[in-house]
Parts: structure tokens; C-alpha cells; sequence
């Protein structure tokens, strides 16, 4: 099949991967991508929203042919759809409510790899455990962070799964929960964000491993000619520095996955 | 709270999110709308269907309001979105073609709506019929009314004046359904409130601006069903 | 017009228990009876509005085609052939059911517009000379629930007459009316028995059964127990248990 | 079709029939009395009553129940002062807030039910329960709400399976409910048509019961009516 | 009981034009009239079912506390003395109105049992002694759809008995009745008469106004036209609408 015009999906509520501006059009690192990845793959692309609920279902069923929503690329999601290389990782991080005296976890700033430095990053949780014994966690339902939290910090903590994270966020300043986690670029720019400025990001940041490559294009199994396609435009695109200039642009730190 | 103001946010200016709020308020009212007068369709048929219908035709009746009433309506949605388009495309592969057919989420919203309301519908009218005084009934009868004239003359009216309430409390309903809607992707009142709320990070204003644009749509459509109301309830003195 | 071997049950109750009435055009039949003897039961089985259990009904020369029904009682065949019947039978009831969301006019006119569907206007005349005769024609416009007891049951009448029916059928016409407006009834009754219209009317009124009618029946539950011309009937009734009804009339 | 992965949804999303349970009979049996209290201030002649009423009924069946649990639950933690009342040991939990949500919503809709059943009871039997000297309160116990629970008791029925229908929008609160349990286990296999199929067949299943119940229960008190009686609605039938 | 300066008026329309009655303990009183001439709602203005527009109403020598309501018309004042006086005064519907969800038995034990606080065993026999006196007691059991008309008008007739009211109200208690249930039921009225229970009663049989009640009243248009003993009224009427009225009877 050849592809001279795909449609690609995004969320479109989920900054700064992507978000919406209120006249309706999109804005966002993913969004300065797809233009950049469809000049070098050389096809025409449109890209649409759809809820974050039913976006793997809709791409199956054949509604677009690509995601793009700062989707990481987990086992179990490579179970039902296939994914191209990671454009973007941030790793997987807390936030606590300021003057909390989980603010002093230990650890904060440090960058673990469960895949390569999986000892240390064992240690590092073992680390935070005794301060989070008890307290009450957020996180967004079947997010990376999820499968993480159930993993390590199950029995230690109670885990409350939220719908959408900034939902987390304002149980977190209510004072329901304690901690939250999700991810780094998420975290720091939630907690720049006016009006949330008693939350702060604590504590060692994870990635790979269980927590996947980083954020990836989701595309049916089939089109694994589509996928070579991406693969290569992402692959030019990390070569010549425009993902670091992306990232940094609506990040403020590279995201570039190594 | 957060210090951005409401009328900020909200204003209609290139920077407000007024007129998106609006347009998606007006998608809200059309699907809505959509699937009303679809599920009014299909009421009155179930209505007449357990009513004066024979076994089987009953007894598919029953099955339809008690599945429909009986599972939430997220769930017909999916099936309508998700499984429409499947076997779409499967039709048309049969056919000789490739790929996939898309089945139109609104068209899929206001199909669901319909189906779901329908249900309500059947069992709202079918209330009504049996509130209307036998004896009234018995009089057109009597004069020799053919069914059609029956329905058309005596059983509608009166009909319309006990339902109209239950019609009421479904086109509420419908109208928030349609909230349901957003997961094939049509951008209604609540997915743009969810859309405004994870780009801005100020998930209040959002609802609450959504919340308002609800109550408006109420407020005029409560007005239209009071003033059908008291038309259709002449010549009955009012109750104590 | 005739009724064959009617019965009706309700539930375990025998209430109609064998009717064999013949009536010939023009006849005036009252119908006498206790409380709950079944005269409102026969006079609604005679247009189907009740199912009989068993029996024929025969109307203008045509008998209505029936079959079994679901619970063991009979109902109509052909429903066609029904309503075109029923259109020739008027029907005042005892509860008069006028239509509660039509003025008292638009109940009148109802019929005779929509089921007859004769010029509007020519309905209109008429349906105001029908309430004017049983003396409701100011009340016209209102609804039936701002009517007093009599009033209702005056609308009623009227409904039933404008339709020129072949058969009528009355149950109790009179019983809500005063003695003037009961005379006045009675008249536009005897003004319908002379232009040869077929009559049954379930009456308490021994005035109109001894003076109007040509034929009385008095049923006693469930069976006719007298039948004849209301000189016979009143001079000399076989029946002691009709000569005892009629000994307690209080006047 | 998949029927292990099917009987795996099912043994994950049993655990969370309790808590639908609960959440929906706790808000139906509180929510009884707002709708009954409302509906009755409704009908009061006194103007305040009624503007309250009246702006409850409006507010809550004017904007969708997702959006009541969000304002509910997110907008009470915004405050201090609610932070720090003796309300917020039971507002911090989303159990409560998710009944007091569904509470509030079942008791302005349920206030219409009950509010038209009230009006049917026919206006002679109210005088001659008057003309022998009941004082009102003894005119509404002995003859009104026998009359009107008779009436409504549909609709009711009706109320309370749409009551649990909504229970569950309590997952977007963080409560395991059989939706959340679903939503959890369709965002991590992303086989929404199964995992809904068997989240609906619950649901069906739980809504069969109810439904049954309040059938038998109308049957019981329908005794009184003719339509029992086989000729009068057969006969209706022949010309409906 | 007394009714003074009795006025009522349905939006435009005068219906009672200014009524005055005394009514002496022990008394029988009938109110004639044609229909449409106000009676029933004389009757529901008498325990404030309906509200006059003007006017005092005494009761048992107690004087119903008013005061205007929302659309000009008198209001009780008291609540709790209207229910006391209402408890006094048995009233039977021109259309029955028996409870629907109540039988028969059920219909007549409510009043008596609920408001009078009587003993319910005491109450059941007396019901089931007034149901027999009026002849549905093998009705008991039923509930109201399923009675005919003449059935539900005596349930109505024993549920107003069985609260032992000072007072009572009929409504034309007898429309529905076949002559020898009138016959029954004003033998009944008579009792009541003698044992010295103070009656209004609507009528339109001229036979029960003239041999049970020792008073005649004729209502016509809002006024009253004629009141007097039976004899006079009947013997010699000054009023020739009244003469006209009776002289339209049909037998
Ligand atoms: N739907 C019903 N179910 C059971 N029994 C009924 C029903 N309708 C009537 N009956 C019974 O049938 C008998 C005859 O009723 P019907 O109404 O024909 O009496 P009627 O002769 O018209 O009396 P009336 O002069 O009092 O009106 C009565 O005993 C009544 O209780
Ligand atoms: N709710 C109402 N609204 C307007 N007019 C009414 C209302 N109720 C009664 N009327 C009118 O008041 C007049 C008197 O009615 P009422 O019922 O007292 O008559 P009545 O003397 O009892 O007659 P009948 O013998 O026919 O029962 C009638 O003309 C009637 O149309
Ligand atoms: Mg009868
Ligand atoms: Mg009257």
C-alpha cells in the first residue's frame, strides 16, 4: 500500500505534548513534530483529536492510522498496536504538596534506568519507601506510572487511579493524597503552572524499562511499512538536533530518548 | 483557586474560549436533538408494540426496553461506534473494497442516543396510554372510530398530556447523555470542557462554564415544555 | 336488530346468563332491572365494548363476525365491519365520558366531522341545534370538568344524537337530570322513536317505560324475567318479582 | 469470540458489584426523601419553598451528573474553610461525596416523579377524604400517598435503575466500581467491546432483578384497578 | 346549622347569589332546583370544598373562622376547626368519589377508624351492619372499578353513615338506583330523619321531598326562589317557576 496522505491522532489536553488553544486549533511538541516527521516521510497529514479512552480501540478500528498523544510505548500496549521509535522520554517522577515533609525524599534530581542501572534504582526505592509508608498515592489509571506504583510500591501505600491527571493534582493540593507520580515533563511544567505553585516536584526520576521506551507513534501491527516509515523520519530528526531544539522549546530540557 | 479570572478564559476575544464553548454547546443540542426525535420514533413503535402488538411482537419489545434500560449507555455507544465501523468495513470489503469505511460519530452518538432514549420513550408513552380514562376511550369506540382516528383524535392528545412530563425528564436526560458521545471523538460541551481543561490546567472554570451552558439549554427548553404542557392539559381543572 | 343467547362472565361471576332479544326497526325497548341486574353489561356487549362470552349480535341485518379471543371470550373478527356498525349505534353512558380535552361543541361535533366526515359547517348547525334543544347551547365552549352533573350528562346526549344513528343506546340518560329537564329529554326521545329510530334504554324512570316505549324487558340476574308491551307488562305481570320492583316506586 | 479473556473480565469486575451496590441503594434510600421533600415543597403554596425547590430540581437535572461529582468533589477541596470544617473528615472521602452526589441528583429527579404521581390522585376522592374531617396530614398518609406511590411506582423503579446506571460515573472519583474496574482493565488490554460486554451483562443482570421485583410489587398494588379485569383493555386492544 | 349571605362566583360567572338558610336541628331538608342552578356547589360551599366568594357558614353552633385567600376568595382560618366540624358532617358525592385503592369495607371503616379514632372491631361491625342495610355487603370485598353504578352509590351512601355525622350532605344519593333501591335507601334517610339527624339533601325526586323532608327549597339561577314546608310549597307555590318546574314531571 502506498501512503501519500495518513491522519494521525492526538488528545489535544495533554501539554505540553499537546493541548488545544481556544480557538479550537492544536498546539504542542507532538504537534511541531508530525509537521516535520510528514515533510521528511513525504506524505500529506491531517491530525484529529479523540478522548484518550477510546484512542487505541479508534486506531484499530480503523478511524486514523496513527497516535501521537505522548503515548509510551509499554509491553502491553505493543500487545494490540505497534510502535515506532521513542521520540520523546522524560521519565517518571513525584510531586508533593509544598512544606510536606515528604519534600526531602532523597534522591531528587537523580535519573535511574530500570533497564540498565535496575540495582540502584532498587536501592533508590528502597530509599523513599519508609517515608511514603502509609501515605496515600495519586496517579492517572493504567498510566505508566501505574504499572510502576503496582509493582514496587504496592502494600506501602495506599494507590488512588485517577481518570486524568490533572484531577491528582487538585486531590493533591486538597490534601487527599500525599504523593502523586506521573511523568517528569508533565510534573515540572503542572508545577510552574500559576495557582499551583504549593506543589513541587521530590524524588528520584525512573525510565525505561517497565516504563517503556518513551513516548512513541502507535500504529496498527499491519502497517509496519507505515512504521519504517516513521522510524526513519525519526530517526533523521534526532540525527540533525530537531527533536533537542523541539524539546527544548516546550520542555525546557531535552527529551531526546537515547 | 487559580488567578487567571473566569471572564478571562471565558471571554469571546482570539484568547477566550467563549466561542468554542459555544460551538460545542450547539453540538451538544443537535446530537441531542438527533437522537430525541429518533428515539421518539422508536418509543412510539415499542410503545404500540406492547401494547396492541401479539406475542412475539411483545415479547421482542420487552427484551428491547428491559437490554437498553438495563446497560449503561456507554456501552451502546461503543458498540455503535466501534462495531459500526467494523462491519462497514466488512460490507465493504465484501464488496470489493479496501480499507476502512468510517462510520460518523455523530452519526454513532445520535443512533446510540436514540436507541437508549427509545427505550425511555416506549415505556413513557406507554404510562400514558394507560392513564387515559378508559371510558373516554370507550365513547370513540362507540362512535365508531377506526384505530387510525382513535390515535389520531383522542388517544394523542390526551396521551401527549400525560407524557409530556416523562417526555420532559428524557430530553434532560438525552441532552447529558450526549456528554457520553465525546469518546467517538465529537467534540460536545463536556469534551470541550475536558479539552480546555488539560490545555489550560484549570479544570474548574471549564465546568463550571459547561455547567452554566447546561442550565441555559435547560432553562429554554423547560420553557417550551411548560408552555406544551399547558396546552395539552386544557379542560383538565386543576388539581387541588 | 337482535341479540342471541348472550352470555358474559366476569371472572367467575355469571352476570349475562342466556339474552335473546329481537328488536324491529323503530322499536323503543326499556330495559328495567336492579342495581347490578347487567343492564349497563348488556347494553356494552351489544356494541363489543365489552367481549361477551358467548351469543351473536345482529345489527342493521348484519351479524358481527367474531372469533375466540384470548381469554375465552369472543371479539370481533373484522374490525372494519365493527367500527362501521358501532358508527351506526349511539351510546350514552352511565358515566358519561365526555373528552376531557374537547369543549363541550368539539365533543359533539367530533363524530360526525371526523368519523362521518360530513361538511364542517353542516355539523356545526346542527351540533348547536342539538345543544340547544337539551339546553346547553351557552356551555358550548367549556370544558366538561366546569360542568355540573346534569350538564355532562345533557353533552353527552347530544353527542349520541348527532350522529344519526340507526340504533341508539342509552344507559340511565336521565339520571342526573331534574324533573323539567327529564320531560325535556324524554320529549327529544319520543321526537327520535317516531322518526323510526330502534331504541334501548336502560331507564328507573317508570314514567318513560310505561308512556314512551313499546316494549319493556326487565332483567333480573342475568335472565330476562318479563318481556312485552308495557301495558301488558305494567297491568298484569306474570312475574312477582317484577310486580314487587315496581310496588316500591315511593310515590 | 474470546471467552477465557471474557471470564477473566468477569472475575475481575465481580469484586466491584458491592460497591455499586452500595452506592446505589445508600443515595436511592437517602434520596427518597429529598425527592419526596421537594416534590411536597414544590407543590406547597408557599412562594419560598417552592423558589427553592424549584432551583435545586432546575440546577440539578440541568447539568450532568459528571459534572455534579466533579463540582462536588474537586470544587469542595478548593475552599479552606471546607478544608478545615468538621464536614471535611467526611467530604475528604470520595465514598461520601459519590453518595452525596447521587443523592442530591436521584432526589430532584425522583422529586418529579413523585411530584406528578401526587398530582394524579383524582381531585373527588381528595373532597370526600375532606368532607369527613382528615386533617391533610391524614388525607396525604391514608389516602394521597397510597394513591400517588401506586402511580409513581413505575417510574420509580425506573429512577432507581437509572440511579445505578450512574453509579458508575463514581469511578471518575477514584471508586472501584464495576466501571472502574472496567475502565482499568480496558486501558491496559484495550479490548473495550469484551470487557464492556461483560461489564454490561452485569449491570443487566443486577437491573433484571430490580426490575422483576418492582413488577411483582405493581402487580400487588394494582389490585384496585379494572385494568386487571380481562374484557376493558382487550377490548382497547382491538382498537389501539 | 345556618348559612348566611352565601355568595360564590367561578371566575365571572355568579353562581350563588347571596343564599341564607337556617336549618333547625333534626331537620330534613330538600334542595330542588334544575340542573346548572347551583346546587352541588351549595352543598360543597356548606363544608368549604369549595371556597365561597362571601358569606358565613355555621355549623353545630359553631361559626366556620375565614379569611380571604389568594384570588378573593374566603379561606378557613382554622384548619383544625374546619376538620372538626367536617368530621360532623357526612357528605355523599354527586359522582361518589369512593377511594379507589380502598374496597369496599375498607372505604367505609377509613373515616370512622382513622379520624373518629373509633375501636376497628367496633367499626368493621357497624360497617358491615350499614353495608348489608344498603345491600352490597357480598360486595364488601370489591373495589370500587369493579361495582356498578348503583353499587358504588350506596358504598358512598354507607361510608357517609359510618362516621355518625350531626350533619349530612346528599348529593342526588339516589340517581343511580333502580326504584325499589330508592325505595330502600329513603326508607333509610327516614330512619336518620327520625332519629333526629339534620339533612340537606339534593334531589330531584319529587316523592322524597314531599313525604320525608319537612323542608322544601328551591334553588333557581343563584336565589332562592321557594322555601317552605312541603305541603305549602307543593299545595300552593307562589312561585310560578316552581309551578312550572314540578309540572314538568312525566308521570
Ligand atoms: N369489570 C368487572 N369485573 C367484575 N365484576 C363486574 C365488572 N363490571 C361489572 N361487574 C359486576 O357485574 C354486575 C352487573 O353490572 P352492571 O354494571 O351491568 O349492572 P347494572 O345493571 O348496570 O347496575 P346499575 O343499575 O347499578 O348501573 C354487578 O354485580 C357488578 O358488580
Ligand atoms: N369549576 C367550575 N368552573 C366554572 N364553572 C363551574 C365550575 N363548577 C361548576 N360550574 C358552573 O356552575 C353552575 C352550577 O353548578 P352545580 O354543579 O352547582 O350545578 P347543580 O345545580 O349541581 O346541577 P346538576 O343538577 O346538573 O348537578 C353550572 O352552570 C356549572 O357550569
Ligand atoms: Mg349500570
Ligand atoms: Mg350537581
Amino acid at each position: 500500500k502506498e501512503w501519500k496522505h495518513i491522519t494521525i491522532a492526538t488528545e489535544g489536553a495533554f501539554p505540553p505534548w499537546n493541548a488545544t488553544k481556544p480557538d479550537g486549533s492544536l498546539d504542542g511538541y507532538e504537534i511541531d513534530l508530525y509537521k516535520d516527521l510528514c515533510k521528511r516521510m513525504n506524505v500529506e497529514c491531517t491530525m484529529v483529536t479523540q478522548a484518550w479512552d477510546g484512542i487505541i480501540p479508534a486506531l484499530t478500528a480503523g478511524k486514523f492510522d496513527a497516535i501521537m498523544a505522548g503515548m509510551s510505548a509499554t509491553a502491553k500496549r505493543e500487545k494490540i498496536i505497534s510502535f515506532s521509535e521513542s521520540y520523546g522520554t522524560t521519565g517518571q517522577t513525584f510531586a508533593v504538596a509544598r512544606g510536606s515533609d515528604l519534600e526531602k525524599m532523597p534522591h531528587f534530581g537523580e535519573v535511574f534506568s530500570l533497564e540498565t542501572e535496575l540495582p540502584q534504582a532498587e536501592k533508590a526505592i528502597e530509599d523513599i519507601k519508609p517515608l511514603l509508608k502509609g501515605k496515600i498515592i495519586g496517579v492517572q489509571t493504567a498510566s505508566i506510572a501505574s504499572v510502576f506504583l503496582d509493582k514496587y510500591l504496592k502494600g506501602t501505600a495506599e494507590i488512588r487511579e485517577y481518570k486524568s491527571t490533572e484531577q491528582h493534582d487538585l486531590d493533591l493540593l486538597a490534601g487527599r493524597v500525599d504523593v502523586i507520580m506521573a511523568s517528569m515533563g508533565y510534573l515540572s511544567t503542572a508545577a510552574a503552572k500559576e495557582g499551583n505553585s504549593d506543589m513541587v516536584v521530590a524524588g528520584p526520576r525512573f525510565q525505561r524499562g517497565i516504563l517503556g521506551r518513551g513516548s512513541s507513534v502507535g500504529l496498527r501491527k499491519e502497517d509496519t511499512d507505515l512504521r519504517d516509515m516513521f522510524n526513519k523520519a525519526i530517526a533523521e530528526a534526532k540525527a540533525d538536533g530537531t527533536i533537542k531544539k523541539l524539546s527544548d522549546k516546550w520542555f525546557g530540557f531535552d527529551v531526546t530518548p537515547h | 483557586m487559580s488567578h487567571a479570572s473566569f471572564w478571562e478564559l471565558m471571554n469571546f476575544g482570539p484568547d477566550g474560549w467563549g466561542w468554542s464553548m459555544m460551538r460545542a454547546a450547539g453540538v451538544t443540542v443537535m446530537v441531542a436533538l438527533a437522537g430525541f426525535i429518533l428515539g421518539g420514533f422508536i418509543g412510539s413503535f415499542g410503545a404500540w408494540a406492547k401494547i396492541a402488538g401479539n406475542r412475539p411482537v411483545r415479547i421482542a419489545a420487552d427484551a428491547y426496553t428491559t437490554i437498553l434500560r438495563g446497560i449503561p449507555d456507554l456501552l451502546v455507544i461503543f458498540l455503535f461506534y466501534f462495531g459500526g465501523s467494523l462491519a462497514l468495513s466488512a460490507i465493504y470489503r465484501a464488496f470489493g473494497g479496501e480499507g476502512f469505511v468510517d462510520f460518523p460519530g455523530f452519526a454513532a452518538g445520535a443512533m446510540a442516543i436514540g436507541l437508549t432514549s427509545g427505550a425511555q420513550h416506549t415505556e413513557v408513552f406507554r404510562g400514558a396510554y394507560y392513564a387515559i380514562h378508559d371510558g373516554e376511550l370507550e365513547a370513540a369506540k362507540a362512535a365508531g372510530m377506526t384505530r387510525m382516528m382513535m390515535l389520531r383524535r383522542i388517544i394523542m392528545p390526551l396521551l401527549l398530556r400525560h407524557a409530556l412530563p416523562g417526555l420532559g425528564n428524557i430530553w434532560q436526560v438525552v441532552l447529558k447523555e450526549s456528554a457520553l458521545v465525546s469518546v467517538t471523538g465529537l467534540i460536545e460541551l463536556a469534551r470541550q470542557a475536558q479539552i480546555g481543561a488539560g490545555s489550560t490546567r484549570q479544570p474548574f472554570y471549564f465546568f463550571m462554564a459547561a455547567a452554566l451552558l447546561f442550565l441555559m439549554i435547560t432553562f429554554v427548553s423547560n420553557r417550551v415544555f411548560r408552555f406544551s404542557e399547558a396546552h395539552f392539559s386544557r379542560g383538565v381543572r386543576g388539581a387541588r | 336488530m337482535s341479540i342471541r343467547n348472550l352470555h358474559k362472565n366476569f371472572g367467575d361471576v355469571e352476570v349475562l346468563k342466556g339474552i335473546d332479544i329481537d328488536v324491529a326497526e323503530g322499536q323503543v325497548v326499556s330495559i328495567l332491572g336492579s342495581s347490578g341486574s347487567g343492564k349497563s353489561t348488556l347494553l356494552r356487549c351489544v356494541n363489543f365494548l365489552e367481549s361477551p362470552t358467548m351469543g351473536e349480535i345482529t345489527i342493521a341485518g348484519e351479524t358481527v363476525r367474531t372469533r375466540p379471543g384470548k381469554n375465552g371470550d369472543l371479539e370481533a373478527a373484522d374490525i372494519g365491519q365493527l367500527n362501521r356498525l358501532r358508527s351506526n349505534v349511539g351510546m350514552v353512558f352511565q358515566s358519561f365520558n365526555l373528552w376531557s380535552h374537547k369543549t363541550v361543541l368539539e365533543n359533539v361535533m367530533e363524530a360526525p366531522v371526523y368519523v362521518q366526515k360530513r361538511p364542517v359547517a353542516e355539523c356545526h348547525d346542527e351540533a348547536c341545534a342539538y345543544l340547544e334543544k337539551v339546553g346547553i347551547y351557552d356551555k358550548r365552549f367549556s370544558y366538561p370538568s366546569r360542568l355540573s352533573g346534569g350538564q355532562q350528562q345533557r353533552a353527552a346526549i347530544a353527542r349520541s344524537l348527532a350522529m344519526h344513528p340507526k340504533v341508539m343506546l342509552f344507559d340511565e340518560p336521565t339520571s342526573a337530570l331534574d324533573p323539567e329537564l327529564v320531560g325535556e329529554v324524554l320529549r327529544v326521545m319520543r321526537a327520535l322513536a317516531d322518526e323510526g329510530r330502534t331504541m334501548l334504554v336502560v331507564t328507573h324512570e317508570m314514567g318513560f317505560a310505561r308512556e314512551v316505549s313499546n316494549r319493556v324487558i326487565f332483567l333480573e340476574q342475568g335472565w330476562i324475567e318479563e318481556d312485552g308491551a308495557p301495558e301488558t307488562v305494567f297491568g298484569a305481570s306474570r312475574s312477582a318479582r317484577f310486580r314487587q320492583f315496581i310496588a316500591a316506586q315511593p310515590h | 469470540m474470546d471467552f477465557p479473556f471474557m471470564y477473566e473480565a468477569l472475575m475481575r469486575l465481580l469484586p466491584g458489584i458491592p460497591m455499586t451496590l452500595q452506592l446505589a441503594f445508600i443515595a436511592s434510600a437517602f434520596g427518597v426523601f429529598f425527592a419526596l421533600a421537594a416534590a411536597l415543597m414544590q407543590l406547597s403554596g408557599n412562594v419560598v419553598l417552592r423558589s427553592i425547590a424549584d432551583f435545586y430540581v432546575f440546577c440539578i437535572r440541568g447539568t450532568p451528573l459528571l459534572i455534579q461529582i466533579f463540582l462536588i468533589y474537586y470544587g469542595m477541596g478548593q475552599f479552606d474553610f471546607i478544608r478545615h470544617s468538621f464536614m471535611w473528615p467526611i467530604l475528604r472521602e470520595p465514598y461520601w461525596c459519590a453518595i452525596f452526589a447521587l443523592m442530591f441528583n436521584t432526589g430532584a429527579y425522583g422529586s418529579q416523579i413523585v411530584r406528578g404521581g401526587l398530582l394524579s390522585v383524582p381531585r373527588g376522592q381528595v373532597e370526600a377524604a375532606r368532607s369527613c374531617g382528615m386533617s391533610q396530614v391524614l388525607i396525604y398518609r391514608r389516602i394521597i400517598l397510597p394513591l400517588a406511590i401506586r402511580q409513581a411506582l413505575p417510574a420509580y423503579g425506573n429512577e432507581v435503575i437509572l440511579l445505578l446506571k450512574a453509579t458508575s460515573l463514581a469511578s471518575i472519583i477514584t471508586l472501584m466500581e464495576i466501571t472502574g474496574l472496567a475502565a482499568k482493565m480496558i486501558s491496559e488490554t484495550y479490548r473495550v467491546v469484551e470487557v464492556f460486554l461483560v461489564a454490561g451483562s452485569l449491570y443487566l443482570l443486577i437491573n433484571f432483578i430490580l426490575s422483576r421485583g418492582v413488577a411483582v410489587l405493581e402487580k400487588r398494588l394494582m389490585r384496585h384497578t379494572a385494568a386487571e379485569r380481562p374484557s376493558s383493555r382487550v377490548a382497547a386492544r382491538g382498537a389501539a
